[in-house]
């Protein structure tokens, strides 16, 4: 079933419900678009998993209408291994993965064999490496495609790779060399990552795959409404609100 | 008194909308899942007890079968068992997101646990009472609710004590498929972005849960032993 | 009508099998109360719990009114079962139930009024005395309130057969005489059949009718309880009626060499058992006016054991040899046995 | 030595109190057997659970030795509880140890040898009788079993003084006579002090020295055995040993207008209480052949107890009003109390 | 046979390196922390029991600061707890990484749960037996070893099967401080990467740990019964 369920507001007005799955804690956001989306008689229902398969199976399923927690790759590997037919209707912003360290300044003063840490989440874990891979620490196996994983690595300087849940790389530093953060974690933990970062990751929008999107289902992708979402989403007024809750680690790309 | 609040939980203050719906969904997340465990759970625990080897209703397969069950569900990850069981939940409630889908999954997890509990209370109950029981010609059934149960009312208080406080715990995977939670409020917001504030105030008030159930837990073993 | 068959128990743990039960053949009638006797460990208790297939017998067959209980399915079983009140020797009692409840538990669910289980109950609880112990809860109670709780159960659901496992062994003896005569009126008034291990032979002399003596799982003999009494057979029924009476005292006191039984020239002291109708006789007047002997009286044990006078009196008498000889011979003709138990 | 002083217990639930022990004064001697009686639920059980403070008084003092044990700190209460070794109502043994562990249990952790513990184990065993169940587990034993393995443990850590809780209840007559050999036995040869529980009078006849008479919590009377069943003052004294003779069964003999009891002309029952030193005297004889009477007994209970003869008589005479004042002017001037039960 | 494999479990093939790893990580994770947390458990249980109003070192602030503490930190979502200890963590093992790092965190989480299953499982010693120990003078010490202790190792057995299995489900955690262990892997590949192969085999190998802990805790209880 994929119909939105519809509903009247106290006006009389007919009024669309719209629900949207999220992940991590931009409700701050979103919750600034649900605002604006009610004056224009659309209720947006924000519904948080922290499961990151969940919300494209239930966008599939029709439990919801749009989704917007993923990147391209992210969105690519499920739709290719699952068979969901879910398109991008908007771009939102990039966070970049940097590199951070406590001991060393410049990435040649990383040792042979020290220990680096990156993010054990899904989304995260491939990019980190790949991001590693463009700083020529290792070779990843290109068959592995976008998302590989440990497994797929050369690693001709033998470093040792260990894998954290993302909030818990920061603290991470106290005792390893280098580690991989997520920009959003790193801000929570006190960085600035455009200063911090010794590597930043390349943020062009437009070229970069792991800009977060807006998706739906592909039968919905003209959808009026959920189009006119990614309008209310695409503006100023959420840019700044990105910026304020991101403290400036999430880049928004329209 | 706002002021000190600003000052002292901004962040909560910034969210405490969803401070607020987190919990009346882990209240009812822990409520609904509770009360199907603990239907099933009693049953299916009592089932593997009076089933096993020289008990009133010696059975060696269901007893066999109902204790690798019982292991299996509890070998699987909950998330992976939440994943599982999408389809089966749909089935049962339509939905297999939000607080209603988190129910079933719930039940799922938390009855085998609770199962070994009851198994651990009615164990201990004195083979006599039973002989009792027998020799005044009480059917099975009968014996299993006035004297099994009946008796190890305290025992089983404390079981289902330790039970509800580990499925509060379980409550915070529930937002995995969009339940929402207390659970998932602190983990996503208080410790995800390091808002301290978030993250005591939301264990005081998991603490606080936790407290009242051992409270009400304590009171029915002290007024049920004698 | 309660029969046993071959009956036998073996317990197996540990690879070390226990024998309690061995081959036992026993047919209680209806409306009889039944005794059994037997050193601790005979095999008392296990005997009685394969009446009502507590334990299922190893070997052998158990009738009831001549069904074959082994035979029945569960729920037939069962039915027979409510039949069968018992006694436990460990009482039993439900920890989480009050007195009232633990009585009124037999006769939940059975269709009765809830004012009626109340009269029935409250009128056992009288009956054994404990009707101010009626909201404690078994562990506020002392051992014998415990047991009297377990029989005013027992007696609940109006068994026709009740099985007492030392059901009066916690009781002092007032108490248990007015359970006795408990029993005794339900056994008349209602025709029920009861079985008593007892190790007190007060009680089987009061109550009981025929008396079973176990020894090692066998029944080594199986009497009304005047002849078990008077004329034991089996030397652990000898046994066990000696070490019952204050008689046997005697054997101590001469080891003691007590001054009681400091004997002078020509005295000597004999032990008289007798019993039946010759008792009413005054056997003592009788030969100290015939013979001119004043025997004393040092143990006496005579009482009235179903309506016959039956007993022994160890006697301190000075005689000669010549008319000890002829004493002896009077009383024995009077069917009243001598012994002799020590000579100046 | 034992004393306690005003020592009262008061139990508490559910707003309910029940006052099970009152205002009690009581002196123990060393290396006196001192047995405690009374009704079920009299509370002796609590009294002597608070010699070992097992009950801590709601009130009093408890003197081991002169030493108050209420004011005795954790350490010191231990050490005197060593010295005191309990057998209890409900055994409380040890469900996952042996029977030789149960005996065991309280010699462990105290230094000794482990050949000495097995050395004193098993003779504590064997004295009572239970040798064969060494390796049994309480579950596999039978109640009396069960008591005899308590009792064991009750004496392996050889106390000073031995707190008995109804220790012989579960015992048949031969094997509590064995027990309470072995009880006198200690007493007399390591002088421990014990006290008993008892409903059993022959227990008390048997061994005790002195004897409480409890009722409703209260001591009612104290006195040396033979005083206490030859000339018992407490209403419930007489009571209580009335209904352990057997010769109370007159009474209901009479009421059942039993054959035996049925009078012809000039017959009538007498009953005689004696005691003490004139009793070796030929009573029955004597009167037979000096007032030319014929008395035939009845019922009987005489024996001796410390070296006394002590008993009851129930006899049938035919006799004329006169001489019968005659014959119980002359009983009484030998203190014999005579009391007319029936005449024709 | 590889082919078969290769058929069957590609994707397990690919990562078998990792998963033999993963079982050995939550093998130690497993017996190390089980380790502590059973001592630790059992001796925070004991003091709980004994402390309680009545028992034989009753002590009112030592039971109810204990009770509070175990409350708390069955309060604290295991995620928080594990990244809450990071600094006590490595101030005791030197590192929060790892398996190494993991035990810490697994000992403070699984130990108040065994606290409460340890005190279920004396809460049933008859108090008469406590009363015979007193009565021959055993110090409290004695008490606890000899009669609480040994008398209940059937309901102990219970009790530590119960939290072992509780323990294996937690070790799944360990991988947010890179830990690793078989839930951890089985949740990242098989769950996150829909790499059903993985799912299963995994599942299999945990239920075969399960099963064979329930087994060790069964035959326990059986010996131990009489
Ligand atoms: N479950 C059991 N396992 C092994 N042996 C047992 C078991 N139950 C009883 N026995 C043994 O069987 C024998 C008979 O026991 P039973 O309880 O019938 O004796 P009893 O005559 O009732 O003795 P008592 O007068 O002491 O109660 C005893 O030797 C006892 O040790
Ligand atoms: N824990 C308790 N709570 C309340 N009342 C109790 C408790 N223990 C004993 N009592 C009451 O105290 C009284 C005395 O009990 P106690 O056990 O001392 O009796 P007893 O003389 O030993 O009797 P018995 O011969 O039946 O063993 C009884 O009325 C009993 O019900
Ligand atoms: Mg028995
Ligand atoms: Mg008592």
């Amino acid at each position: 079933e994929n119909k939105n369920a519809d509903n009247s507001n106290s006006n009389g007005e007919e009024v669309t419900v719209v629900r949207v799955g999220l992940t991590g804690s931009d409700s701050k956001v979103w919750n600034h678009v649900k605002e604006e989306a009610a004056k224009e008689n659309i209720d947006i229902e924000l519904i948080f998993f922290d499961s990151y398969p969940l919300p494209n199976a239930a966008l599939d399923s029709g439990e919801i209408e749009l989704n917007a927690f993923q990147h391209y790759i992210y969105l690519n590997k499920e739709a290719e291994q699952h068979g969901y037919e879910l398109s991008v209707i908007g771009e939102t912003f990039f966070a970049p993965l940097g590199l951070y360290s406590k001991q060393i300044q410049n990435i040649e003063e990383l040792e042979d064999g020290a220990t680096i840490v990156i993010p054990d989440d899904v989304t995260n874990g491939g990019r980190a490496l790949l991001l590693l891979q463009a700083n020529d620490l290792i070779n990843v196996n290109p068959a592995a495609g976008n998302t590989p994983t440990i497994k797929d690595i050369e690693n001709p300087r033998s470093f040792k790779i260990v894998e954290l849940a993302a909030t818990n790389i920061p603290a991470s530093l106290e005792e390893v060399p280098l580690a991989v953060i997520n920009s959003g974690v790193a801000t929570d933990a006190g960085y600035i990552p455009t200063q911090d970062a010794i590597v930043l990751e390349n943020a062009k929008p437009g070229e970069n795959p792991y800009i977060n999107i807006i998706v739906a289902r592909t039968e919905d992708k003209d959808n009026e409404v959920y189009n006119r979402i990614v309008e209310i989403y695409q503006t100023d007024a959420t840019k700044a609100v990105i910026e304020e809750d991101s403290k400036g680690s999430s880049i928004p790309v329209w | 008194m706002l002021d000190l609040l600003e000052k002292y939980t901004p962040n909560l203050l910034d969210y405490s909308d969803e401070f607020v719906k987190s919990i009346s969904e882990t209240l009812q997340m822990l409520f609904l899942s509770g009360t199907y465990s603990f239907i099933v759970g009693l049953f299916l625990g009592t089932l593997l007890v009076v089933t096993r080897k020289g008990n009133i209703l010696e059975n060696r397969a269901v007893h066999r079968i109902l204790d690798g069950v019982v292991n299996l569900f509890r070998s699987i990850p909950f998330v992976i068992l939440i994943t599982a069981l999408i389809p089966l939940t749909k089935l049962i409630v339509g939905t297999f997101i939000g607080v209603k889908g988190t129910i079933f999954p719930l039940v799922v997890g938390c009855t085998p646990f609770f199962i070994r509990q009851v198994d651990m209370a009615l164990s201990d109950i004195d083979n006599g009472l039973i002989e009792a029981a027998q020799s005044m010609g009480l059917s099975p059934l009968g014996i299993i609710f006035r004297v099994y149960l009946k008796e190890s009312i305290p025992a089983l208080a404390r079981s289902t004590t330790i039970t509800t406080i580990s499925l509060l715990g379980l409550t915070a995977m529930g937002g995995a498929v969009g339940g929402g939670g207390l659970g998932s409020f602190v983990i996503r917001y208080g410790h995800n972005r390091f808002y301290q504030d978030i993250t005591y105030v939301s264990v005081i008030v998991i603490l606080i849960f936790v407290t009242i159930i051992q409270f009400i837990g304590n009171i029915i073993i002290k007024k049920t032993s004698h | 009508m309660i029969q046993l068959i071959d009956v036998s128990k073996t317990f197996i743990s540990d690879n070390v099998s226990v024998h309690a039960v061995k081959d036992v053949n026993l047919t209680i009638d209806q409306s009889e109360i039944f005794g059994v006797i037997g050193f601790s460990g005979a095999g008392k208790s296990t005997l009685v719990r394969c009446i009502n297939l507590l334990e299922r017998p190893t070997k052998g067959q158990v009738l009831i009114d001549g069904v074959d209980l082994l035979q029945l399915k569960e729920r037939d079983l069962r039915l027979h079962r409510q039949k069968i009140g018992m006694i436990f020797q460990q009482f039993n009692l439900l920890a989480s139930r009050t007195v009232f409840e633990n009585v009124a538990f037999p006769l939940k669910h059975r269709g009765i009024s809830k004012d009626k289980i109340k009269e029935k109950v409250l009128s056992l609880l009288d009956l054994v005395g404990i009707s101010d112990k009626l909201c404690s809860y078994p562990s506020q109670l002392s051992g014998g309130q415990k047991q009297r709780v377990a029989i005013a159960r027992a007696l609940a659901s109006d068994p026709s057969i009740l099985l007492c496992d030392e059901a009066t062994s916690a009781l002092d003896p007032q108490t248990t005489k007015s359970i006795l005569k408990l029993l005794k009126d339900v056994n008349r008034k209602l025709g029920i059949t009861i079985v008593i291990i007892t190790h007190e032979m007060s009680v089987i002399k009061e109550i009981c009718h025929r008396v079973a003596v176990m020894e090692n799982g066998n029944v080594v003999e199986l009497n009304d309880v005047i002849s078990t009494f008077s004329n034991p057979q089996a030397s652990i029924t000898k046994d066990f009626i000696n070490s019952t009476s204050t008689l046997s005292r005697i054997d101590e006191l001469i080891q003691e060499k007590s001054d009681i039984v400091k004997l002078n020239q020509g005295e000597r002291i004999w032990r008289l058992d007798f019993y039946g109708s010759e008792t009413k006789e005054p056997i003592i007047a009788y030969i100290s006016n015939k013979y001119n002997i004043s025997p004393s009286i040092i143990f006496a044990n005579v009482e009235v054991v179903s309506d016959t006078v039956l007993g022994s009196i160890i006697v301190l008498v000075t005689v000669s040899d010549q008319i000890e000889k002829d004493v002896i011979q009077y009383l024995n003709d009077k069917q009243i046995k001598v012994e002799v138990i020590k000579y100046a």
